[in-house]
């Protein structure tokens, strides 16, 4: 069948520096057939660096590219980016298809391109194949989309997959889905697959050998995750360890007056300082959120609390009654990418607060914020578009703190974030909820919504609501039975 | 003399060959009378023409002949240049009246040019046994299309024509004014005469009578005349060309600073009349003497 | 996970009809302007004016085209009228220096190749904007077609030249119109079913995602500017052939036109659409506007009011019908 | 371990020379051209000269301060130009019907400040794009700019009027340069320093991610628009004062003009950049170029080509002094 040992693609000392930042300093990576390998690393390590320098989208400045291939031939390399990588105008079928035309003056056949794109779809999402494909991919949601982009990649027959963080807009379900396709790739094709994921327990589930890279350089090359402990892997990415002492669970004060959610199918209280997780696929939890944030003007879900509407009717209105909201879309939903990280942290804190005039004082509160998020930028003058995925999402995160808020609503925050820089956060929303903020999280992370929060309201995928999980009844195969994940 | 004089020539715009001819006069002239010779544009802007004005006295220049972008864009121009003891000379269009700062103005007379290409229209139109007549005009926000248009108006009027429909160009292109004249000749398809204000305009509806198979069945008139126009007129597309000097007024303009800068006598108002050459005198010399003071040879 | 056997098959794209219902939209005000005009001047109906309409129309079409693919990719051509009067002047002045028709033609065109090129490679190579750009070479073409001719305009003297334009290849149908038809459908064609027509709509849609995609993006670009800039040059050699007569401000009016044209046709300026047959239909109307305008005799100064107003009602309309 | 070790260094705060690193590019630019045109003509370096320079610049600085602010917001405005006609001609009317110069000067601010508004509301209310909204009040403007007057030049007999231009509040400095200092100084507090300034960045550079954070996306977008049309109609007026007369085409060349400054001055025409000390700049630099063009005595057909070579030789600079 194959050779497993043969290298299909390898750096030796890859070098590269944006200006003045050396962002990699002398890599080395090797990608064999037959293997699952995981490439890890803080935020900003370098990973998607490294990954766009090995399929040419960006030069290096030094090193060696070695390709090699069980078919003798150059390996066909196929990957999935970070960040979407979909035409907006186009539909999903020639989204697809796009990357199996290589000649220009080739004549495009709607039907051979339908198919295509059927069977690729198929594959992970035989509903998606089903409904989407002469969707325009500018209609599809962020889940929807990596879907597209993982079953284009899949489509090409590649010799070798990158994957750059596939699942971080996947729910545990559609995750479920990818793993099987890929384990059964690998082992009735031998390909190679690189996979680039911040969560440990889908690395384990997945991976046999990792990589692990920090301050440019390679400090674990290849070595099976068997002999690892997760322990041993965060201490090597540079990242605090698992805490040992769980955050004693607080109390938030039941007869604090806070609001009531209002749907067709429940109702809800919320009480001050109470942090309410929304699991499932997206259909159900957006809904919530668009009421919240002051978008949803035809929500099925209202609220009940004293001097407030019972819909912000936009995300000013919103923001002035003290709600803050943070998306994982940060590209769409998040950055101000041509504003200095200044004006980005500060934005909402001159809506919220009348600021009239950018004050003097603004940069040392920019300083402090960043500088307590451990925010890794060069300058406050420095444009979002030079930080690390992780990075830009704190930024995000730090336009809410220290603020007078009493909702904050998290849309998926920690997608593409380090552990280490997870943790910051989960730490961050807790501190929030203990100043009384009431916290509205959704993540398709399971296992994080049951860390952190004191409730759980479960969405089936077609956007039902399945029921309220109260603390004490917190159990992973429960949530994931409610929500429709089951594995 | 130790120094040589210096002209400069400000012009309206690049639109139309008209100034280029007039610039070629007071270039022509500049040169017979040891001068040197700048030229500028306003491209159809006051504010330009005010701010060449000044750049051309920075540059250290002796006189202007300038072309204006409006009678009324005058006033501060002429105090301007009368302050810095620059003469100046019009060519083309003239001074907002009332004003008396200034050297000269060579001009044609646009109103009594209205007034015989109108009548001669109208003769045309007859001929050819109607009365309706129609005319593409030059922008009427220009001074000389307001007084064709007065001019020819009243000619109609006297001489028993309808002017059925006045079409104004934007381009000043022929291509403009073959549609134009295409949709009036459509609108309008008893007309028997065209006037046409401007060369193009000639050449335009030249061109359009021609697809159609009305050429000579229509008549044409055109003022300016230039060598499309001539050949035209020689092929019988066109009946009659009313001449406008253009050379000749740069070199009388030219002449009368000049003038001025020696402390000679100058002449203020020189209305010069266009005359009307038609297709069987175009050989003459009298035609070819006009015809030398239109265009560069 | 068990094979997909038990799944219905892939679901049926779209139809033409319904793919095509903006340009329907647009065909159908031209109809009623058309009409509504044909109420004041019955003569707006005639056979003859529909050729006036069309001859009028044709080099506004063929530029529009070209200005479409630009657009698509979400760029701008603002070089357009000027590349139109500078192919003018070249081609006359060639022929007026002993060239033939055809070589003196192609004279011609390489204006727009050559102004095209040098669109897109500051554009593409250098990464300046396309507004920029296009519009130092704008001022440049323009000014070099009163440089190449000392600012006179040319009268051409081949005999025959007018064949280009008016004379019938296919009998019964004149050139102009049978050009118009063909650049049509050949770019309707490439822009729907051909891979690199796909890959300009990519590129002005999301150029980072097509860029990842391995569209070669610049590539892409570079030809949007040169089909632009020859498309432009060949609309100007089809009226110096019909009007037998170079200007050097021949172009001036058409840019705004043009961009005009492909924005009543449907496509938006940040790129990612827009439909050949929407680009025409864009240009047909603008000159049955002025048509119109010149038929009541409406002032001109009251011309630009009535364009304007119409091209609001026209985007208004899509703009709600599309809701 | 402990995760302080790992902290990242503190970003540092910027310095406010750093901030205008581009900036002084173009002002070093301005200052070669001048010194090259003085070489050929030592006039060019005069105080007079500087003066021609400055009354020369002050409509299109202060058209470039508005355009800049929509460019800023990721919009365009065409039609700045049409509104520098209109309010021009409205004012000269307004006057020769007897209106005061107060009151027939806010009469033609009137025009900035309606069809600023027109556009805005067709832009942020019914979300139709710029580009064409602007191109159609451009044309319906220019239009008007005829009507009104039916296409006659006006003069204005006011013999006082000529002080708002020329005149001096302050002893020694003339309304011109004082109202482009005050304008520049204020637009440019305004955008760095007030947090409705920063709202047009916001704006331009991520419509969706400013609605989201409460930023009130089309009042921002709308009242660039009628910043920019109020400006434009300044500049109208300005220029009235100055010439005494008032011309429906007097604007036709400033709109590209004004364009072209702001992106000279370093604004992207994608929106979220730009400075209002840049976009005087790229207002001087495009002066200034005339000017050399002029004291050097190039001929007028060459004048296009020069200015373009020179705006194409001033973006090369900035764009490989940025790399
Ligand atoms: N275009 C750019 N200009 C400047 N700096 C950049 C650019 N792209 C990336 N960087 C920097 O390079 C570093 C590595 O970025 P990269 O995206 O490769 O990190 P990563 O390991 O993929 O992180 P994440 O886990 O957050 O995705 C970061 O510090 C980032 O700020
Ligand atoms: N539900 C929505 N989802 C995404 N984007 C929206 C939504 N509603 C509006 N927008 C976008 O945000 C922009 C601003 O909308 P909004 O009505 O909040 O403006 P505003 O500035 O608050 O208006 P005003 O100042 O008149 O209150 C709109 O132009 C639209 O493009
Ligand atoms: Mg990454
Ligand atoms: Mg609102």
């Amino acid at each position: 069948m194959l050779d497993a040992d043969l290298p299909l693609l390898s750096v030796r000392n890859l070098q590269k520096s944006f200006g003045a930042t050396r962002v990699l300093r002398g890599v080395n990576f090797t990608v064999r057939a037959g293997q699952i390998h995981a490439l890890l690393g803080g935020n900003g390590a370098g990973k998607s660096t490294m990954i766009r320098i090995m399929t040419g989208g960006i030069r290096k400045d030094d090193g060696e590219i070695m390709l090699g291939s069980q078919r003798g031939a150059e390996p066909k390399i196929a990957i999935v980016h970070q960040e979407l990588a979909l035409v907006q105008d186009l539909s999903v079928a020639e989204n697809i298809a796009m990357v199996h035309a290589t000649a220009g003056l080739t004549i495009v056949r709607a039907g051979q391109r339908a198919e295509l794109a059927y069977n690729a779809l198929a594959l992970l999402d035989p509903h998606l194949a089903r409904s989407a494909l002469h969707r325009k991919a500018a209609d599809l949601s962020m889940h929807e989309g990596q879907i597209v982009e993982i079953a284009r990649a899949l489509s090409i027959g590649a010799d070798v997959l990158l994957l750059d963080e596939p699942t971080a807009n996947l729910t545990a379900g559609e995750t479920e889905r990818l793993f099987a396709v890929l384990r059964r790739l690998v082992r009735e094709t031998g390909i190679g697959i690189v996979f680039v994921s911040h969560r440990m327990k889908e690395i384990r589930q997945l991976c046999d050998v990792c990589t692990i890279i920090r301050d440019g350089l390679t400090v674990v090359d290849a070595t099976p995750l068997d002999s690892l402990t997760d322990n041993d892997i965060m201490q090597q990415m540079g990242q605090p360890g698992a805490r040992e002492v769980a955050h004693s669970r607080r109390r938030f004060d039941m007869a604090e007056a806070g609001l009531v959610l209002k749907g067709a199918e429940a109702v809800i209280p919320i009480h001050k300082g109470q942090i309410l997780g929304l699991a499932g696929s997206p259909a159900g939890p957006s809904q919530v959120i668009a009421l919240l944030n002051g978008t949803g003007r035809s929500s099925s879900w209202s609220l009940d609390a004293k001097g407030w509407p019972a819909r912000p009717a936009s995300p000013r209105d919103a923001v002035a009654l003290g709600i803050g909201y943070v998306s994982g879309d940060r590209r769409h939903k998040g950055v101000l990418a041509q504003l200095p990280i200044v004006d980005n942290v500060l934005a909402s804190r001159r809506v919220r607060e009348k600021r009239y005039m950018v004050r003097a004082s603004e940069r040392r509160e920019c300083l402090d914020l960043v500088h307590a998020l451990k925010l890794k930028a060069g300058s406050i003058r420095d444009l979002p578009s030079t930080l690390s995925g992780g990075n830009q999402q704190k930024l995000l995160i730090a336009r809410w703190l220290g603020m007078s808020l009493r909702l904050v609503v998290f849309e998926e925050p920690t997608r593409g974030v380090d552990i280490g820089t997870k943790r910051d956060i989960y730490d961050l929303i807790r501190r929030m909820a203990e100043e009384g903020t009431i916290v509205v999280w959704w993540s398709t992370e399971n296992v994080e919504l049951l860390e952190l929060c004191d409730e759980i309201l479960a969405f089936d995928t077609d956007g039902r609501v399945k029921g309220l999980l109260p603390h004490d009844r917190f159990n992973e195969d429960a949530l994931a039975d409610l929500t429709g994940m089951a594995a | 003399e130790d120094k040589k004089f210096t002209v400069a020539y400000i012009a309206p715009s690049l639109d139309i060959d008209y100034w280029q001819w007039v610039a070629h006069g007071v270039q022509q002239k500049a040169k017979d009378l040891g001068m040197n010779y700048v030229e500028y544009t306003s491209e159809n802007s006051p504010a330009k023409q005010m701010d060449n004005a000044r750049v051309a006295v920075t540059r250290g220049v002796n006189a202007v002949v300038i072309g204006p972008v409006s009678s009324t864009s005058t006033p501060p121009l002429l105090a301007y240049l009368a302050q810095q003891k620059v003469p100046v000379a019009f060519a083309g269009i003239g001074p907002q009246p009332g004003q008396t700062n200034y050297t000269s103005s060579v001009t044609a007379n646009n109103y009594e040019t209205g007034l015989a290409q109108g009548k001669y229209t109208c003769e045309l139109a007859k001929e050819r046994g109607g009365k309706e007549v129609g005319m593409l005009s030059l922008p009427q926000d220009r001074e000389n299309a307001q007084k064709y248009l007065k001019g020819a108006k009243e000619a109609f009027q006297a001489n028993g024509c309808e002017l059925v429909q006045m079409l104004e160009t934007k381009g000043l292109t022929i291509n403009e004014a073959v549609t134009q004249a295409n949709d009036l000749l459509t609108a309008h398809p008893n007309v028997k005469a065209i006037y046409g204000m401007y060369d193009q305009a000639g050449s335009g509806a030249a061109k359009a009578l021609a697809t159609r198979g009305l050429t000579g069945k229509v008549g044409v008139t055109v003022a300016d005349g230039s060598p499309t126009t001539i050949q035209l007129l020689k092929d019988g597309a066109i009946q009659g060309i009313f001449f406008q000097e253009a050379v000749g007024q740069g070199i009388d303009a030219t002449e009368q600073v000049y003038k001025a800068l020696k402390g000679e006598k100058t002449t203020q108002n020189m209305a010069l009349v266009m005359p009307l050459v038609k297709a069987a005198d175009i050989s003459s010399d009298a035609a070819k003497k006009v015809i030398a003071r239109v265009f560069p040879q | 996970m068990t094979s997909n056997d038990s799944l219905p098959p892939a679901p049926r794209a779209p139809s033409i009809l319904s793919a095509y219902r903006s340009e329907m939209a647009i065909a159908i005000a031209c109809i009623a302007l058309l009409v509504g005009v044909g109420i004041f001047v019955p003569a707006a109906l005639s056979a003859g004016n529909f050729a006036n309409i069309l001859q009028a129309s044709a080099p506004l079409v063929i530029m529009s085209l070209g200005v479409l693919v630009v657009i698509i990719t979400g760029g701008i051509d603002l070089s357009v009228g000027s590349i139109f009067s500078l192919t003018g002047m070249v081609t006359a002045l060639a022929m007026a220096n002993g060239f033939g028709d055809v070589s003196a033609s192609l004279a011609g065109l390489g204006v727009g190749l050559v102004f095209g090129s040098i669109n897109g490679a500051l554009i593409t190579l250098v990464g300046l904007a396309p507004f920029v750009v296009t519009l130092i070479t704008y001022a440049v073409a323009a000014s070099l077609a009163f440089i190449v001719t000392n600012g006179r305009s040319l009268g051409v003297d081949s005999p025959d030249y007018w064949l280009f334009n008016s004379g019938q290849i296919i009998p019964g149908l004149p050139n102009f119109v049978l050009f118009c038809l063909l650049f049509t459908v050949a770019l309707e064609f490439v822009l729907r079913k051909v891979t690199a027509g796909r890959w300009f709509y990519s590129v002005g849609s999301s150029p980072m995602a097509a860029y990842l995609l391995g569209i070669p993006v610049k590539r892409t670009r570079f030809a949007a500017y040169v089909i632009s800039g020859t498309m432009a040059s060949f609309a100007g050699l089809l009226t110096v052939s019909y009007i037998l007569n170079a200007e050097a401000t021949a172009g001036a009016s058409l840019m705004l036109q043009a961009i005009a044209a492909v924005v009543i046709g449907g496509a938006s300026l940040s790129g990612g659409s827009g439909s050949a047959v929407g680009a025409v239909l864009g240009a047909l109307m603008i000159t049955i506007i002025q048509n119109g305008v010149n038929l009541i005799g409406i002032n001109s100064f009251w011309q630009g009011s009535v364009t304007g107003l119409a091209i609001l009602v026209a985007v208004l309309i899509d703009r709600f019908s599309h809701r």
